[in-house]
């Protein structure tokens, strides 16, 4: 099977979830072909990096007007590349770029998009997958009657695989025609959030906080034992509708949706619409004062306690093992 | 393909909070529920702290007033007629509060 | 609608009572809308379980045929619990497998109240949901319309129908009632526990739709002036227990734990087991009964149901049965009102006078004293089902005492414990009560 | 300004999905089911619109005749009109987006606002597959959302930070929370709404490009250990974590 995967880059450093989806791409190729598809500036000098996460051949598209992300520009970049190649598969990492490019990528070239996938395999020749739905309440199995098959995968459902710096990829430029007006909505600026703060989505580890936090002040508790951890900071619906965190901090299901190797849960009850944001998490943890709040039904471990002491408690000892 | 099962749990609910999970709410952000703090610190008997079927209030050790989860209320009234002196309780606004799927 | 729109008449909560009365309002051809302030008619409605069903065959014929009722009730019993043991009335026939059934179902109020406002919608009633009356508008000593919460608007009617509910905050408003005293008020809670119906039927000893209600009173609610409930759904039960707030707060007691004391009593526990709970609810039951009735008209307003403080707290337990008929007396006095063109005080009165003539005022006067006697004689729900126990354990314990002996010990015992002269007493206090 | 917007019906988020007998669609009796909460940030947008610039809200759904109540929810926040593309079928997204595209067309609209996502599928796609079929710029996710003479700049959330996107109009935009705190339908909205006529839009029927294979729970998780009480409990969990789950 051949298998193209789209591996966002920005200013020359992949996406992680980029990678992911490298990987996913490399097990579904079954010993066919894997294509990455490389599109922005940087893209060429970024290419070689990804030779070690699988791809046989990578595509490298460079333009003046696909210098940033733009949903027309590189949809027709992609389209570019997908007609030259004809894959069986097309792999888009889920991230806030995979979730506006895949579905203009499908309606363009006609093709459904199984977005946000956990799982991918062929069914019959064609490509199936599992999808999370009604925020992970349920697993939905499809498949794409469709040639090529396109779906998105989740953030840090698939590994990534350990890079082999061995691996070697041909690399190649891919030309792609843009008129002057093709792009209509376009990035002018670009607002980062404070330099080191990692992305909810993407983090190994994410330390929440909810209503036992009591105030905005005592979310320093929480940040520091994330730099300690090296890890992003999220809150419960209670804490961002009180003013606490912003909504953009929020995990649940009208919120981020998060799969961390380890989760924190600090004074955080456990209402079922924040559960739905973050049980797929490798290894739960909940502190929490009230030995019955639900969320210890579904952590790993629990301490039975008062977050203003334990979590500090929990920065000495993880600063001391380091 | 496998027959669906529901997920296994434990299944017969004791205490409240567990009960309180499996209530559905809509709840509001203004609350409905307010507690005039001095004469709650001055009451001994505090019967709010108990007679609520939905712990809504709970006290503030520390400071000795009456915090209020308005959002558990499953809007029964228990707590205005047997604390008045304290508790002036009302409806949520139309539309928000418990939502019963079998009442 | 321009702003100027008015209707015939507003109706204040899809319950019962409220759904009643704009459903035959509706069919007078009278234009009437009902504000509810759930999201759905029956988000905030509870009760036990047990729905009398009097009025709801003559509102809709055979409703069974459609209406999403439980089971019908061929099985009712009547017990006192002690700490360890139970004395019990059990009951049941077969002549209520036939229509009407006897009129006696168990529901879930949630998806009956929804099903029955949308019988009433069908028959041309305007059904609000998600708006709450917070207050009525008053002019000149007249009620002329209402105001609504979430927005402030306020829409103008005749007359209004308040069928809002336990809490009556409109009647208070106006004055039509005193605050509520916890003596009369009850708090009830309950939990609906999911069970195979096979396993239903086998504990509770019936089958296909029957139903069966049992009413537990002493140690099912730790003595309190109240009682516990057990009623079959088609595969859930609802169990719940209620007593007084003034009772639950002298003792110090949380609903919840005495449900959970209640479902833990080795007489309830086989009942329970294996079972998942659904949802848990609370609410609040007017107790107060005829002696404690609120004015039930003024201008431009009539009150209904639980609002009017109709229920039977009586070993009936009725509550919802009146509620319907209220409503019922309230819209033919509302169409009769009309038809005069006067919404007076005076015109409504019609009301309380068709209720007086009906069961709904008969029946409560008949149980007006039983409050005030258990109010009175706590000690009669408190120690009785105790010592019943005990002297009937002492009666079935198997040894080689001669049978005379025991006989004679029991009958000594229960003259030292309770008295001739007070069970005599009390008995008759009770039977008076009721009479 | 003539503002179009794509809403749908979906089970209430805190309603617990169960799967029906046929294995591959949820229960839906005692479901209570709602407008879509990221499309209630549309409306509200929308609504804004109109009150700052003039025109029209039209509200615009597919799905079956039930779909007809999220309408009127819509018509009682203060939208204009409503059209129901009548479809009990079921259809993969694309082909939705295609349908409500052809819908569109005999609508006259200068901007359209979709939610993000539904609540149901999850799926995120719809807005974005309905500007293609249009032939129109979309922004998807949008926090805010500003309109000029013949132009609009929104910015979006993407992760570790905020794009700001300019387009020419006409375009789509889907709602992100955030974008706005909807208004709650007012008495008279509800009633107004209540009276006023649906158009309705016939829905050829076709043949989903995405096949349903099966509906499952996912596993689900087991209430692990109280490792212990307060601060003194730290060293422990520290330990289980480095030791037996390795997450450290």
């Amino acid at each position: 099977m051949k298998v193209l995967v789209f591996a966002e880059q920005r200013e020359g450093e992949f996406r992680k979830a980029a990678l992911e989806a490298c990987g996913a791409g490399r097990r579904l190729a079954e010993g066919g072909e894997l294509v990455g598809v490389v599109i922005g500036r940087g893209a060429s000098a970024a290419a070689p990096k990804l030779a070690a996460y699988g791809p046989d051949r990578i595509l490298t598209v460079e333009h003046p007007q696909l210098e940033l992300y733009s949903t027309e520009g590189y949809t027709t970049a992609l389209e570019a590349a997908i007609k030259q190649e004809q894959p069986d598969a097309v792999l888009i990492a889920g991230t806030a770029t995979g979730r506006d490019l895949g579905p203009r990528l499908g309606a363009r070239l006609g093709v459904p998009v199984l977005a946000d996938v956990i799982n991918l395999s062929w069914n019959e020749g064609k490509l199936a997958a599992v999808r999370p739905i009604y925020a992970g309440k349920l697993h939905l199995s499809v498949r794409s009657q469709a040639q090529p098959g396109v779906a998105t995968t989740r953030p840090k459902a698939f590994p990534a695989g350990a890079p082999d710096p061995g691996r070697q990829a041909q690399i190649s430029p891919l030309e792609v025609e843009l008129a002057p007006d093709a792009i209509r909505a376009r990035v002018t600026q670009m607002h980062s959030e404070a330099e080191g703060t990692i992305e909810l989505t993407e983090a190994d580890i994410v330390v929440s906080g909810g209503r036992g936090l009591k105030s905005h002040e005592n979310f320093k508790l929480l940040e520091e034992l994330a730099r300690t951890l090296g890890a992003a900071v999220g809150a419960s619906r209670a804490a961002v509708d009180s003013g606490w965190r912003t909504h953009g901090d929020q995990v649940g299901q009208t919120g981020k949706v998060v799969s961390p190797t380890l989760y924190i849960a600090c004074g955080i009850s456990g209402a079922i619409q924040h559960l739905a944001g973050m049980t797929s998490s490798k290894v739960i943890v909940a502190i929490n004062k009230d030995p019955e709040a639900p969320i210890f039904k579904i952590a790993d471990y629990g301490i039975v306690g008062d977050v203003f002491e334990v979590v500090p408690a929990l920065t000495e000892a993880i600063k001391a093992m380091k | 393909m496998s027959e669906p099962v529901a997920p296994a749990d434990d299944k017969l609910k004791e205490t409240i909070e567990d009960k309180l999970y499996l209530v559905k709410y809509k709840p509001d952000k203004q609350s409905h529920i307010e507690v005039i703090q001095e004469v709650f610190k001055a009451d001994k008997l505090k019967v709010v702290l108990y007679i609520c079927p939905a712990k809504v209030y709970t006290l503030n050790e520390e400071t000795g007033e009456c915090l209020v989860n308005h959002e558990n209320c499953l809007e029964c009234g228990t707590c205005a007629i047997a604390a008045p002196e304290y508790v002036k309780w009302r409806y949520p606004r139309g539309g928000f509060g418990v939502q019963y799927k079998l009442g | 609608m321009s702003d100027s729109e008015k209707f015939d008449c507003l109706v204040v909560g899809a319950g019962p009572a409220g759904i009643s009365a704009a459903l035959a309002l509706a069919r007078a051809g009278i234009q009437v809308a009902v504000l509810e302030r759930g999201e759905y008619p029956g988000a905030k409605n509870v009760m036990g379980g047990i729905l009398f069903t009097t009025v709801l065959n003559k509102l809709l014929p055979e409703f069974w045929k459609q209406a999403p009722v439980e089971r019908h009730v061929t099985q009712r019993r009547f017990s006192m619990l002690s700490r360890d043991g139970e004395v019990a009335l059990d009951f049941r026939t077969g002549a209520y497998n036939e229509p009407p059934y006897n009129h006696t179902w168990t529901v879930l109020r949630s998806k009956f109240d929804r099903w029955f406002a949308e019988q009433a919608e069908a028959a041309g009633v305007m059904i609000v949901p998600g708006m709450m009356v917070s207050e009525l508008l008053v002019e000149n000593g007249k009620v002329v319309g209402v105001k609504t919460e979430p927005g402030g608007d306020e829409l103008r009617s005749d007359v209004v129908i308040s069928a809002e509910g336990v809490n009556s905050f409109l009647a208070e408003q106006v004055g039509l009632r005193r605050p509520h005293d916890p003596r009369h008020m009850a708090v009830a809670v309950k939990e609906v526990i999911a069970l195979p119906a096979s396993v239903i039927e086998d504990r509770f000893r019936i089958s296909g739709d029957e139903g069966s209600a049992w009413e537990v009173f002493g140690q099912a609610v730790q003595g309190t002036f109240g009682s516990g409930f057990v009623y079959t759904n088609k595969d859930s039960i609802s169990i719940g227990v209620g007593s007084t707030i003034h009772d639950m707060t002298r003792h110090r007691l949380n609903p919840n734990e005495v449900l959970e004391q209640f479902k833990r009593h080795p007489a309830i526990r086989p009942l329970v087991r294996g079972g998942e709970t659904l949802e848990y609810a609370a609410h609040m039951i007017p107790e107060g009964g005829f002696t404690h009735l609120p004015r039930m008209v003024m201008d431009g307003l009539i009150l209904t149901g639980d609002a009017a403080g109709l229920v039977n707290a009586s070993h009936y337990h009725e509550g919802s049965n009146l509620a319907m008929a209220s409503g019922l007396y309230a819209a033919e006095t509302v169409v009769e009102a009309k038809r005069r063109g006067d919404f007076s005080a005076a015109t409504l009165s019609q009301y309380a006078n068709k209720l007086e003539h009906s069961f709904v005022l008969q029946d409560l006067r008949k149980f007006q004293r039983v409050s005030a006697y258990f109010n009175e004689n706590p000690h009669t729900l408190r120690d009785y089902p105790d010592v019943m126990v005990r002297l009937l354990s002492d009666y079935f314990t198997v040894s080689e005492k001669p049978k005379a002996e025991i006989e004679k010990e029991v009958i000594r015992k229960f003259r030292s414990e309770i008295g001739v002269l007070n069970l005599v007493k009390d008995v008759f206090k009770i039977g008076r009560a009721m009479r | 300004m003539n503002i179009l917007v794509c809403v749908k019906h979906v089970p209430d988020t805190e309603a617990a999905v169960k799967i029906a007998a046929d294995g591959k669609s949820i229960q839906t009796q005692d479901v209570n089911f709602v407008l879509n909460p990221y499309d209630e940030y549309a409306v509200e947008e929308a609504l804004r619109l109109r009150e700052a610039r003039g025109g029209e809200v039209t509200l615009l759904s597919a799905g079956p005749e039930e779909a007809k109540k999220s309408l009127r929810t819509g018509l009682a926040m203060g939208a204009d009109k409503a059209v129901h593309l009548v479809c009990a079928h079921r259809h993969d997204t694309l082909t939705l987006a295609r349908a409500l595209a052809a819908a569109a067309g005999q609508i006259p609209f200068d901007l359209i606002l979709c939610g993000k996502q539904a609540v149901d599928d999850d799926e995120a796609q719809l807005g974005v597959m309905l500007a293609e079929a249009l032939s129109l710029p979309s922004v998807s996710a949008i926090v805010k959302l500003e309109v000029l003479d013949g132009k609009a700049v929104a910015r979006r959330e993407v992760e570790s930070g905020l794009e700001v996107v300019e387009t020419s109009l006409p375009a789509v935009f889907t709602a992100q929370k955030g974008l706005n705190d909807p208004r709650y339908p007012s008495l008279k909205g509800i009633m107004m709404a209540k009276q006023k006529k649906i158009e309705e839009i016939a829905c050829a029927q076709s043949d989903s490009q995405v096949e349903i294979l099966d509906l499952a729970y996912p596993k689900s998780r087991s209430g692990g250990k109280i490792v212990g009480q307060g601060a003194a409990a730290v060293p422990e969990l520290v330990r289980l974590l480095h030791e037996e789950a390795k997450v450290l």
